[in-house]
């Protein structure tokens, strides 16, 4: 029997004659399970390009609505699904795409009780929710479940993206919680209250997708890549596992962040620089 | 600061980036010129980073130190390169500057 | 009478909010019009990020079909419409993205004789195409309408984009010709042929959205920037224009590639490096 | 090359992007050691990018010199930066290489 089919075969052929890719690459995907938590600015592009390049099963988390203010970067929703479920949103469209990917959404919010539940069975954990607390808990929770996190961010111009955790070169990566073991930054600002531009969430998913493939190929590397539009790109490396932090201890940190919930900034909905300072004061510890 | 370097001055570029810019009159890249050698240091000892960040604190920085500084240091969740590698390779408050160097605050983003 | 519909003010909000944009800059986006050559790799990311942030006219122009092996990348389109022209499959996706915009399909291959017909009452050009032949074209279009030129590529786990011709700073801009007066690199080789990474074309038509999105609002720079999986990010400063090129000559250059297009290599199907270094042979020099 | 460097070597990173690493062993990143005068010169004249350009030629490159070199030269379409700076501005192949200098060499890609 043939590991793939002919259409199979014909889809994914301009990326299996890639060096790194290959038949053995294209099965690796296949047989992958990834889960994407938020199917908003950042998981559309990672979703897109993952169902794309043919991971075998995807789980969408995602309790929230698709809404007209997301679509400028939100773009697989579309404005026909407005009001429904992310999540489900979300797995109709990679399924138009990509009929040989296995899409399961989740319509549910991510907590401290549910998140190993949800999780667990996953070969690689995609954080592209848009809260410190969420952060936190999907770093804790691949750190308990053993495997590589990728995890992005995007503000206003700026974005970020990298791979926590994992093994690199027998070497244990560092978690979020070895590379910031606080809050500072845009300090809890969520994109619903400073805003984002559409490319800069598309860019940093696409960066997220391309991280994901290669930790799935076994190319994983440990940089950080950085942008901000109208500035030089900019990629640090990471350094390897804090001996101090909680996920080098010998056993797996207790998740304790979600209790810091009650401290966001829900209730603001557009803010300028000024204002965004006194938002800050409220929620920049979350961890300390 | 914008006048040029002076005699016994080495020129330090300083760049702030995921949000730290805010602190700083949201600018993201300055260069700031500051005495080769600790003043009043006796043996005199070269500028390090020790005294970088106690200058930027006192005379770069617009809004709310406690976001940036804590102690003699900088906060947690601020990682710090000089010359694009991490500054705990480099001894952190210990390194001493020379002219030219490029150092880099960084803080975490969480929007999406 | 309101200068943007509620439901536009709803839409766009997230965006608007930022500096660089307000309502002045989202007035900019709805009058302006541009032209996306190319609805694949490359043109599906940049089509979405720019109907979503509400460019008010585009013009897509593609003479491709939809192909089951695309699908991989140019995330735009969907099964169901494999063997479909691309412009019309990915002006449907868009305006399911956006009512607002008005998506006009040119399901027609962009030639010497047709190319000023095609493009011009345009403000912006933005180059999704594949080949070196097409590139020249138009740059040399963009450069004959005074418009700026917003130019990418990718190929394997590489791309690079930047804004080419145009005016920055009372400064004129390098043009492609100004840039790269002769071919090298990946020597004419195309995805059909060497391959693409996804998540690589989706990045590198990300950062070409932001580009000319940027320059329509006014806040164009001059950098080009570059990835290659795996490897740091890298952007340079772009030098003005060249005295020498023929952007500069008193009178707009002839347009002068098309007649190259014959030593293109569609006959090859997929290559090894090997064999790719013996299609260079054949296709390097466009413009000597 | 691998050896260390030699006393009256300098240390040059060279880097090739949009493909051209394709000619150089398919490795973007290499150090290169070089004298840092060009031998037999006299008066002695510090190494300069025509002996780096001229090196990498007989040395570096694995295939097709004619896709990179021209003359003494390199290609036209082919973009050299010294330390991110356009080789225009740094006097092309004139330019006195210093220990520690990166040199990239970039051309265009066309895939889309
Ligand atoms: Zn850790
Ligand atoms: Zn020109």
């Amino acid at each position: 029997m043939r590991p793939l089919s002919l259409d199979e075969y014909k889809r994914y052929g301009r990326q299996m004659i890639q060096s790194e890719w290959g038949l053995p690459g294209q099965l690796k995907l296949k047989r992958a399970t990834v889960a994407v938590v938020g199917a908003g600015g950042l998981g559309c592009p990672v979703l897109q390009y993952l169902a794309g390049a043919g991971v075998g099963t995807i789980r969408i988390v995602d309790h929230d609505e698709v809404d007209v203010s997301n679509l400028h970067r939100q773009v697989l929703h579309t404005t026909d699904r407005v009001g429904r479920n992310k999540a489900e949103s979300a797995a109709m469209a990679i399924e138009a795409l990509n009929p040989h990917v296995k899409a399961v959404s989740i319509p549910k919010a991510v907590h401290n009780n549910n998140a190993i539940e949800l999780l667990s069975g996953i070969d690689i954990l995609i954080d592209c929710t848009d809260r410190p607390e969420t952060r936190y808990l999907l770093s804790d929770t691949a750190v308990r479940l053993d495997i590589p996190l990728v995890s992005g961010a995007a503000i206003a111009s700026s974005g970020q993206w990298a791979v926590y955790g994992g093994v690199m070169n027998g070497k244990r990566r560092a978690c979020y919680r070895c590379m910031w073991p606080a809050v500072i930054g845009d300090g809890g600002g969520r994109c619903s209250d400073v805003g984002v531009w559409g490319p800069v969430t598309g860019m940093v998913g696409c960066g997220m997708a391309g991280e994901a493939i290669k930790e799935i190929l076994g190319h994983g590397d440990g940089y950080m890549h950085m942008m901000r539009l109208g500035t030089p790109l900019r990629s640090i490396k990471l350094r390897s596992q804090r001996p101090t932090c909680s996920c080098a201890g010998g056993e797996a940190p207790e998740i304790r962040v979600g209790e810091c919930s009650t401290k966001t900034t829900t209730a603001v909905e557009r803010v300028s620089p000024k204002e965004l300072h006194a938002i800050q004061d409220s929620v920049t510890i979350v961890d300390t | 600061s914008v006048k040029g370097k002076e005699r016994g001055e080495i020129e330090i570029k300083i760049e702030f980036g995921g949000g730290l810019h805010l602190l700083f009159s949201q600018q993201a890249r300055h260069v700031v010129h500051v005495p080769a050698h600790v003043p009043d240091s006796s043996p005199s000892k070269p500028v390090d980073m020790r005294y970088l960040v106690k200058y930027l604190k006192s005379d770069l920085l617009s809004e709310r130190i406690e976001m940036f500084g804590e102690g003699d240091g900088v906060r947690p969740g601020i990682l710090v390169l000089i010359n694009d590698a991490d500054w705990e390779l480099e001894g952190e408050l210990d390194y001493e500057l020379k002219d030219g160097d490029e150092v880099v605050f960084i803080s975490t983003l969480h929007g999406g």
